[in-house]
């Protein structure tokens, strides 16, 4: 348990950078439009982990003239953000499968080459 | 002496020439006539007037009419000068050229391109006295392409046939050929000395090598315009122009450009031995080997073409022996009874409505007698059965190359030891065998031409030609009986007063000495006798062979020796040869040049290979770009991952 | 509270525009009705076309019922467009004064980025008119959403906050993932849409992840700290964790950036968005979001890595730079000569024309090009969206028929377009030439400043393989003008009647600019040459 | 020293110009109008420009100086050398001609013809008046345009191909000039004080030897494309043999001069070192094409074809006379540019008009023209012999002034060899060309002379009878044109041939600035860097 | 003690739920675990001390926005068949390895080194209501106006956006 007292802003950090693997992983592999959106949603909530991580254990020497909550103040924009994307994207899923009735993104290919 | 009038003699036929062609067409034929015999008379009076006011001293007229261009240290102006050789060079010009014009007036008086002819003419008479009057090389050059451009016109001048086009093409393609060694001769002489004037370089004194390379180089310039071998090929064609024009261009004045420019440069050549040796043997060469090809040619002017061209071969022994004054007194000479065998010949096509081949004439005497009896007295003058104008020019070169001794002191290899001494000799002797020749072929042609019957077609009325076209042969016949006063040896005439007119005494201290020295005075009577042998032998044997049995001696001798006739016909096949060797690989090469580098490589393969290239390669990689919005994705990431490696783990 | 009211002058050309936004908005609550003829010819042929080129939605044709009348909307944004143009020009010279605590900056870079944005925006406006209400087609959010975009863009050439960044790129991103899919003509537009929108929201997600780490190397979002965390690591006074961390940073924020200025191999979106995204919008996207992002790029590589131990050090982003731009010429010129559609080739062509503009960003790396870099690169954008916007101008007009046919973009509907609409072509081909880079065009000054900032960066054998590159552009671009010219015209008419107008307004607009620029680019050059002092000296 | 002095080459620059505006403003389908303008400019540029050549003095003359975009380091300096002036004369005055000669031929898109003409005639101007490098390559671009349309509008069948073939290639080589331009201007001097002025150029900082190597290499290339040297030449086969007659004459006229004047203009004097270095290349590169060119005319069956060809062979012996370095060769050279102008251009011209009669240009085809139109074959005849440099022609003055100058150069070594060898050309030069006159003009009529033709109209007279006259002209009085071109050849070989003088005077001007990326603080690069080059 | 426990309950279920987001097929179950990733999520904030934004990770993500994607995903209703196979594509597995590569690097290059030795600074025990709704909203409102007004755009902007794209036909 010390291991984790030791290495704790580590464990946050790479637990973010596991969940941002996934998303990215998401967005690579699922052919579902939908589960590709949400795969973005995780991505952005790794990223908050960062922002919340670094906020509550700063790297030495780092002197903001703002307070350390930027990194809050941070993750509150991206949420709003996050659910912005999410509306629209949700959006343009529909007008997508109002175009060709499927939401598998590997059909979507009218436009190529 | 330097006067400024000079300009006149060869701008008069030149404005002719303009007039002519210019306005011609609209002109009136006596209008149009009178203009163009008014220039050339006009300037045959101030050549007249120059010649006989030249001053003593100098004996030299010189006019600069205008500094054409110059440059750097490189001055070409349009200079004139008359001298004696010019002067005399001019008169002969515009003298025969005035007589050629008289009997053209009623020679291409049918034809509907007489303005064009008229034209043609005077320019060729205004590039003549252009070549001959230039005092510097450039000058000179000018009159050397403007007269063979009127070559090539009139040769030409029939162009609706394909063969006289070609023929004309081929005469300037050739001169061409020369006029490189020409220029390369003035380049040679300029970057040596920096200036083209006569003046300058007959008095230069130039080491051996650089006055041999330019006088070989403008030698070749000579074989070129005197159609020497190896050029002479163009001459024969040449005839298909108009006779007058076969008469004027390529008998008396344009083929004998070559000898009058050695001649002018006599002071270069003389201080380049070897090559006077080469001048004379090449004309020994030509000489013989135009004169076996004449014995057996059956178109009357192809064999006074081939006369002519073996008469050029004397000129240039003449010269190449060192003795200037035979040269070119032969070159005089040669104009007068040349120009009337031509105008003759002349006479006779026209009479016969255009047949030119002697086994369909014979007999023509009766028919026209003037044309008959002037082209008996030229054919005496040139072969020199009895003592004309020819005999004693012709004669007088071979026994200044009997006794020469510019080729005393040189050698076959450099420093060898065998001298050339002998070089004098076979010359003489190779001269001598080309005057047999001579002799024979004239007289076959004569005897062809005139006596026997009548061979050619009954539709066919021979009649004699008018006034206006007889009369100049009888002038020319009178000159070339009259011209031997020229010719007489110095010691007959010394004291009297035809010493002033004998050529040598005349143009006394003009020449170069060539470096052995003249050859001290020798009795010319040897040699004299034995030309009258070989004269007569040659007179009879044609006399036997055509005379007696008219055209069936002649086909007996084809009989007796069939190769050697149809060898001679064919000119030894030189034509063939060049086309052969020269002419068709040339043009051959330069298709498949075009095919392979320019077709091919440059532009197939790389221009627009490259091109191709691009479009493939673009028409692949755009095979990548397939819609799949997660390879763009996993594309992106790719990207990224190199960033960050790049970021993080190299540096 | 550290918030001062005049901060609010500083980013008045998007206040303009949002406000702007609103009124368009508002406005289509007063819509008044007209007879549709009122509205001109193309209404029933639009109707159809429009109803059988979508299957899958409720096609029952257009109501011959009185339609609203919103023919002055598009006068309306253009009002405003203009008149944030006029706020972003009339801001020239003004000091440089950092706004919001630091969070923005209003200088000469960012003016000038706001007013290549907001003419695109001007000029992209007067183009979709004729555009949509030839396709019947107009809705206020469309200008709204365009305005909002703009908005974005002159937000984000300000911003020197990670986060303010990342917001308004957002902005524009949203507003113009809409207008990709605003029209609804077939399959097209909306996969355009959701192509861009997954991409883009998975690069914006990158950047993001950079932006936190650079957070997390320097406890701040300001631009200005991790500035001053580079020259600490440069002095080798920094904590041993923070190099790592900001190198991270960089590569992932560049990335961000590679992929919103199209850099190979961040590219692969552009051609299918271009492809499917209507005309006025691809050319508004084209101009502007290529000089936002280009900013932004050039922003935070300047403002925040631009310490020379970090621009051209061993380890330095300059070399990067390089690569993506080498990549990026050669590959977008190679991928555009198999083109045929010429709305393709033109978004392969602003593909090769990043990596020019990357080529400048490159020459900014070292001090002694970096004003002659960022002229050039304010210059190149100011005339790439001149020229690129009147292209798509005249793309609409013939797209719109198409639209209609329902034929295939493809060069041939090009054949002898100068037959019947001379100025069109002569328009058309001016925009190649420029495009090209040939003289007296804007393209060939902005090829100039580039590449001269690029050798006087040391940076030859890039800008030769620059020109290089640039001539097999010449060749795609020359096949239009030989279509134009050169070729028959087949059979009907190449253009929609009617509508050209506002159309022929905004593209011989942009064919004086690309010709002033070309011919006189004195003014140009001293504006740009004043802003390029934003960076230091 | 009046407004009017003071502007009088700006004025004529840009007359064509304005003149293009005012057709572009006539309403289209009045083809009469538009050709009436665009001849009423044309004419009026060339009286306009009859000033210059008369109030010119051998030296650099009626310069004009003034700013353009001085923010970004442009000037808009003009002026006229001896050299300049000479092709600026032969352009204006061929300028009219062209308008004429396709009068009848061109009936469709007259508005855009015109256009082309005129804007093509300013940007021909413009390149040679320009003193900035930067005016000078707008210009020098500016001509690919209305040369591009002219040959791809109005062209024959592969019309597209070969404006295409034209825009690219010339395209390549003028980036690469470009760049090497930048590269001077960074030489140039110290941050602020940079220039693209051509005569500040010409005096500001040493240049190593290596870089001079690369920027004279580039610029080269932009110029011999142009010329076109040899291999760089297959353009120009497929743009004269699909071009209309007006491109063409155009194209051959003053066009590919600009490639030559190039050379003599900048390529060599900037780089005196490397152009000393590299003449005897860029001569036997000239001799090649002499020869080569006049091989491929013998292999052509294509009348305009074999006449494009032929000038490749004779903008060889430019660039043998240039690349020669002596005041002959080089005068002889800027001679042979404006003769080779008005005789091929005169050849194209004639070509045309035998083209609009027959609508052929097969070799094959012809025959016998001079029968049916002896005006015509006339005319050839005279532009022939000027073509293939019969003396009392402008061609013999040229070549011959070049080959004499090359055999007597010393900068070049062999150069009397190459002289030789080029002097062949003359040879040639008559087989192929009198080989095309007999074809076409002599022998029995054939298939495309059967039904006769038309003989030349007034109009057509009026085209040619001046290119006729200033052949025969230039061919006795070439003096006045050597004395003008007399200052600058003396100045161009000078500082060629003696380039170590010319490194001196740079040395105590400004001390080169070495362009290597290095990393310097904001105080170092306030001025430029001030160490002189260690190498 | 008490800490490293939870933290690691939360990051097991964060990362389970997350593999089940990626590696479900049927996006109802998708969404689902993605709820229950958010709330893994918010009490890992909630370690990190970040209790507002705990507050709106649940509100808002697991909230507001799942609902968001629940009801569209019923709205498309797809059959099961619709849904279709996943295949693998060569690219994809270049993006797999590129992906795992990028965040592999990132970890252990920058994450891992970030704290030589272990994190010397504890904003949660230095700073008194670190991450409070008081402290963070100082922040918000004092320090990040613009940020914030941008945000208000933003949103407005998605309204009209999801609109626009959502209507029908246009």
């Amino acid at each position: 348990m010390d291991f984790f007292h030791a290495h704790q802003a580590q464990h946050y950090l790479v637990l973010a950078a596991v969940l941002f693997a996934l998303g990215a992983l998401g967005v690579v592999l699922r052919r579902n439009a939908l589960i590709v959106l949400m795969s973005i949603e995780l991505m952005l909530n790794a990223v908050n982990l960062t922002f919340l991580a670094f906020s509550r254990f700063p790297l030495m020497g780092t002197s903001p003239q703002g307070s350390f909550l930027t990194g809050h103040a941070a993750v509150f924009f991206v949420i709003a953000t996050a659910a912005a994307e999410a509306a629209v994207g949700l959006a343009i899923i529909i007008a997508v499968f109002r175009s060709r009735t499927s939401v598998n993104v590997d059909e979507f290919d009218a436009l190529k080459l | 002496m330097d006067v400024n009038w000079l300009h006149l003699i060869p701008l008069l036929p030149l404005v002719g020439a303009a007039i002519c062609g210019l306005s011609g067409k609209w002109l009136a034929k006596s209008w149009l006539y009178a203009t163009a015999l008014l220039a050339v008379t006009l300037s045959f009076c101030l050549g007249i007037y120059g010649f006989f006011n030249l001053p003593e001293g100098t004996k030299e007229l010189h006019e600069l009419a205008f500094n054409w261009f110059s440059v750097g240290n490189l001055h070409v102006d349009m200079g004139f000068s008359l001298d004696r050789l010019s002067g005399t060079l001019v008169l002969v010009i515009t003298g025969v050229g005035l007589l050629i014009h008289i009997y053209s007036v009623g020679y291409i008086d049918e034809d509907r391109g007489y303005w064009r002819y008229f034209a043609y003419l005077n320019l060729f008479v205004a590039a003549m006295l252009t070549l001959v009057l230039g005092d510097n090389l450039v000058a000179m050059f000018v009159g050397w392409e403007g007269v063979g451009l009127c070559s090539y016109l009139l040769i030409g001048f029939w162009f609706t046939d394909e063969e006289k086009a070609y023929a004309g093409r081929k005469a300037f393609v050739v001169n061409r050929i020369g006029d490189f060694g020409f220029l390369i001769g003035i380049f040679i002489l300029f970057n040596r000395l920096g200036t083209v004037n006569f003046a300058q370089i007959n008095t230069a004194a130039l080491p051996l090598d650089i006055a041999s390379l330019a006088a070989i180089c403008l030698f070749v310039g000579a074989t070129g315009k005197s159609a020497q071998l190896p050029l002479y090929i163009w001459l024969p064609d040449a005839m298909a122009g108009p006779t007058p024009v076969s008469a004027l261009i390529h008998a008396a004045t344009m083929v004998t450009a070559g000898v009058y420019m050695i001649a002018r440069l006599s002071h270069l050549y003389i201080l380049a031995p070897g090559v006077m040796a080469v001048v004379a043997i090449v004309g020994a060469l030509t000489a013989i080997w135009a004169a076996l090809i004449g014995t057996s040619q059956n178109d009357i002017k192809k064999v006074l073409a081939y006369s002519t061209v073996s008469q050029l071969g004397y000129m240039f022994i003449g010269v190449g022996v060192g003795s200037f004054f035979a040269g070119t007194m032969h070159l005089i000479t040669h104009a007068f009874f040349k120009a009337c065998l031509f105008l003759g010949s002349g006479a006779v096509i026209h009479g016969l409505h255009g047949e030119q081949d002697m086994r369909k004439m014979g007999g023509l005497r009766k028919y026209m007698p003037s044309t008959r009896a002037t082209f008996l007295v030229a054919t005496i003058a040139i072969t020199g059965v009895l003592p004309l104008s020819g005999f004693f020019s012709k004669d007088e070169i071979l026994g200044q190359a009997l006794h020469t001794k510019a080729f005393d002191f040189l050698t076959l290899t450099p420093g060898g030891s065998a001298h050339l001494t002998w070089l004098g000799t076979v010359i003489y002797i190779v001269g001598s065998a080309a005057a047999f020749l001579t002799s024979f072929y004239m007289w076959r042609c004569y005897f062809l031409t005139f006596s026997g019957e009548y061979r050619g077609p009954s539709s066919v009325h021979p009649h004699e030609s008018p006034l206006v076209m007889t009369l100049p042969l009888w002038i020319l016949a009178a000159l070339s009986v009259v011209a031997l006063v020229i010719g007489l040896p110095a010691e007959w005439v010394h004291g009297t007063f035809l010493q002033d007119f004998s050529w040598e005494h005349f143009t006394r201290g003009m020449w170069g000495a060539p470096r052995g020295g003249s050859p001290e005075e020798f009795s010319p009577y040897l040699g004299y006798g034995i030309a009258l042998v070989v004269g007569l032998l040659g007179f009879a044997s044609a006399y036997f062979s055509t005379f007696r049995y008219g055209i069936e001696g002649d086909d007996a001798i084809t009989a007796r020796v069939p190769f050697l006739r149809r060898t001679l016909a064919n000119k030894f096949y030189l034509d063939e040869f060049y086309g052969f060797l020269v002419v068709r690989p040339l043009w051959s090469f330069a298709r498949g040049l075009w095919r392979v580098v320019d077709a091919t490589i440059i532009d197939g393969l790389i221009v627009n290979g490259v091109g191709g290239l691009v479009a493939w390669v673009g028409a692949i990689a755009r095979r990548f770009q397939n819609g799949d919005v997660q390879r763009y994705a996993a594309v992106t990431a790719v990207g990224v991952a190199a960033l960050v490696y790049v970021f993080l783990v190299r540096g | 509270m550290n918030f001062n009211p005049s901060d609010l002058y500083g980013i008045l050309p998007a206040l303009i525009l949002s406000v702007g936004a609103l009124v368009v908005l508002m406005s289509e609550v007063f819509l008044r009705a007209v007879q549709p003829e009122r509205l001109g010819v193309a209404g029933g042929a639009a109707g159809a076309a429009h109803a059988q080129l979508m299957p899958g939605s409720d096609s029952k044709p257009l109501p011959p019922a009185p339609s609203p009348d919103r023919r002055y909307q598009a006068w309306l944004a253009a009002a405003f467009a203009f008149a944030a143009l006029w706020a972003a020009v009339a801001q020239f010279g003004d000091p440089n004064v950092p706004l919001f605590a630091g969070a923005a900056v209003s200088d000469g870079f960012a003016r000038v980025v706001a007013a290549v944005a907001c003419g695109s925006l001007l000029l992209s406006c007067l183009v979709a008119f004729s555009y949509l209400e030839a396709l019947r087609a107009t809705r206020g959010e469309f200008y709204a959403l365009a305005m909002f975009s703009a908005a974005g863009m002159c937000l984000i050439a300000q911003a020197t906050d990670l986060i303010v960044i990342f917001l308004s790129l957002e902005v524009l991103s949203l507003s113009l993932y809409a207008l990709c899919a605003y029209l609804r003509r077939g399959k097209r537009p909306a996969e355009a849409a959701f192509k861009y929108f997954i991409l883009g929201s998975f690069a914006s997600a990158i950047f993001l992840y950079g932006a936190a780490l650079a957070y997390g190397a320097t406890g701040s979002t300001r631009l200005a700290d991790v500035a001053n965390a580079v020259k600490l690591l440069a002095q080798h006074q920094s904590m041993p964790g923070v190099a790592p961390l900001l190198l991270a940073s960089v590569g992932l924020l560049i990335a961000g950036f590679a992929f919103k200025v199209a850099a190979v191999p961040f590219h692969m979106w552009v051609p299918d968005v271009y492809d499917g995204a209507p005309a006025p919008v691809t050319g508004f996207m084209a101009a502007g979001v290529k000089a936002a992002a280009f900013a932004t790029l050039v922003r935070i590589l300047i403002s925040g890595f631009g310490d020379a131990s970090a621009a051209t050090g061993d380890r330095g982003w300059r070399a990067l730079i390089i690569g993506l731009a080498v990549l990026t010429m050669v590959v977008g010129n190679l991928l555009a000569v198999p083109q045929r559609s010429v709305k393709r080739m033109l978004a392969y062509s602003s593909i090769a024309h990043a990596g020019y503009l990357l080529v400048a960003v490159a020459s900014m790396a070292s001090w002694q090009s970096r004003a002659d870099g960022t002229s050039g690169l304010l210059f190149y954008l100011a005339s790439y969206g001149a020229t690129i916007v009147g292209a798509f101008g005249v793309v609409a007009i013939i797209e719109r028929k198409l639209a209609q046919s329902g034929l295939p973009d493809d060069l041939s509907s090009w054949a002898g377009l100068s037959e019947k609409h001379p100025a069109l072509a002569a328009a058309m081909s001016l925009f190649m030439i420029s495009l090209a880079g040939v003289p007296p065009t804007a393209g060939f000054m902005g090829k100039v400043v580039v590449f001269r900032s690029a050798i006087e960066g040391g940076l030859a054998p890039l800008a030769i393989l620059g020109v290089l590159t640039s001539v097999a552009g010449l060749y795609y671009y020359l096949r239009v003008v030989v279509y134009v010219y050169m070729y028959p015209q087949p059979k009907g008419e190449a253009v929609q009647a009617g509508r050209l107008f506002s159309a022929g307004l905004a593209i011989a607009g942009c064919a004086l600019i690309v010709l002033w620029m070309g011919i006189q680019p004195g003014a140009f050059g001293a504006i740009t040459q004043a802003a390029a002092a934003s960076f230091g000296k | 020293m009046s407004w009017l002095d003071a502007h009088l080459l700006t004025l004529v620059i840009f007359l064509p110009v304005v003149g293009g505006v005012l057709v572009a403003l006539l309403p289209r389908g009045e083809g009469g109008q538009h050709k009436g303008v665009a001849l009423v400019f044309s004419v009026t540029t060339f009286v306009a420009s009859l000033p210059l050549w008369i109030g010119f003095h051998g030296k650099l003359a009626f310069e004009q100086k003034s700013e353009w975009a001085p923010t970004l380091g442009f000037s808009y300096h003009i002026g006229l050398d001896g050299v300049a002036l000479l092709l600026f004369m032969l352009t204006t005055f061929l300028g009219p001609i062209v308008v004429l000669s396709s009068w009848k031929f061109v009936q469709e898109r007259v508005k855009e013809y015109c256009l082309a003409i005129l804007l093509l005639e300013t940007a021909m101007l413009g390149t040679l008046a320009a003193l900035d490098l930067v005016l000078f390559y707008v210009f020098w671009e500016a001509m690919l345009i209305p040369m591009y349309l002219l040959i791809g509008m109005w062209g024959s069948e592969r019309r597209i191909y070969a404006a295409v073939k034209f825009f690219l290639f010339t395209f390549v080589g003028s980036v690469l000039m470009l760049l090497a331009i930048f590269w001077l201007w960074s030489n140039s001097g110290p941050v602020g004080h940079r220039t693209f002025d051509y005569l500040e150029l010409l005096q500001s900082g040493a240049i190593d030897h290596e870089t001079q190597g690369w920027l004279f290499a580039a610029f080269c290339l932009a110029f011999a494309i142009k010329v076109p040297i040899w291999p760089l030449h297959t353009w120009l086969p497929d743009a004269h043999t699909e071009a209309p007659a007006a491109g063409s004459i155009l194209l051959a006229g003053v066009m590919l001069k600009m490639g030559t004047f190039g050379f003599i203009r900048y390529a060599m004097p900037l780089f005196p070192q490397a152009a000393l270095e590299h003449a005897p290349f860029i001569a036997t590169l000239g001799v090649v094409g002499i020869v080569y060119g006049s091989l491929m005319c013998m292999a052509q069956t294509d009348l305009k074809r074999l006449i494009a060809y032929s000038s490749v062979a004779h903008l060889g012996f430019v660039m043998l006379g240039l690349s020669a370095l002596t005041r002959e060769a080089v005068s002889g050279a800027v001679l042979q540019m404006v003769n080779h102008g008005i005789s091929t251009g005169a050849l194209f011209l004639m070509i045309g008009y035998l083209y609009e009669r027959t609508h052929t240009r097969d070799l094959a085809a012809y025959g016998g023209v001079a029968t049916v139109a002896p005006a015509i074959a006339a005319t050839f005849l005279v532009i022939t012999l000027s073509s293939i440099g019969l003396p009392g022609t402008n061609g013999f003055v040229g070549e011959f002034l070049i080959l004499i100058g090359t055999f007597t150069s010393h900068a070049v070594n062999h150069a009397s060899l190459l002289s030789v060898v080029a002097s062949t050309g003359v040879i040639l030069g008559a087989v192929y060309m009198l080989w095309l006159y007999q074809r076409v003009f002599w022998g029995p009529a054939r298939k495309a002379v059967q039904h006769g033709l038309p003989d030349l109209t007034v109009r057509e007279w009026v085209t040619v009878a001046p290119l006729l006259v200033a052949i025969v002209w230039i061919g006795f009085q070439p003096q006045p044109l050597l004395n003008a071109i007399r200052e600058p050849v003396d100045a161009f070989v000078e500082r060629v041939v003696h380039p170590q003088d010319d490194a001196r005077k740079r040395a105590d001007a400004l001390p080169p600035v070495d362009l290597m990326p290095r990393v310097v603080d904001a105080v170092q690069a306030a001025p430029a860097p001030q160490e002189a080059e260690g190498k | 003690m008490m800490e490293a426990v939870l933290f690691y309950i939360f990051a097991i279920g964060v990362i389970a739920a997350g593999a089940q987001v990626v590696l479900r097929r049927n996006p109802i179950y998708g969404a689902l675990s993605l709820v229950g990733c958010f709330f893994f999520l918010a009490g890992i904030y909630l370690l990190l001390a970040a209790h507002l934004i705990a507050i709106l990770q649940i509100m808002i993500y697991a909230g507001a926005v799942m609902v968001l994607f629940v009801f569209v995903i019923m709205l498309l209703n797809l059959k099961d068949e619709e849904l279709g196979e996943q295949r693998m594509t060569a690219m994809k597995v270049v993006g797999i390895i590129a992906v795992l590569a990028t965040t592999g690097v990132i970890a252990w290059r920058a994450l891992g080194a970030a704290y030589p030795n272990g994190p010397q600074v504890d904003n949660a025990l230095r700073i008194s209501g670190f991450g409070t709704v008081r402290e963070v909203g100082r922040v918000l409102y004092l320090s990040s106006v613009l940020p914030f007004e941008v945000t208000s755009l933003l949103l407005l902007v998605a309204v009209v956006a999801a609109v626009v794209v959502a209507k029908g036909k246009i």
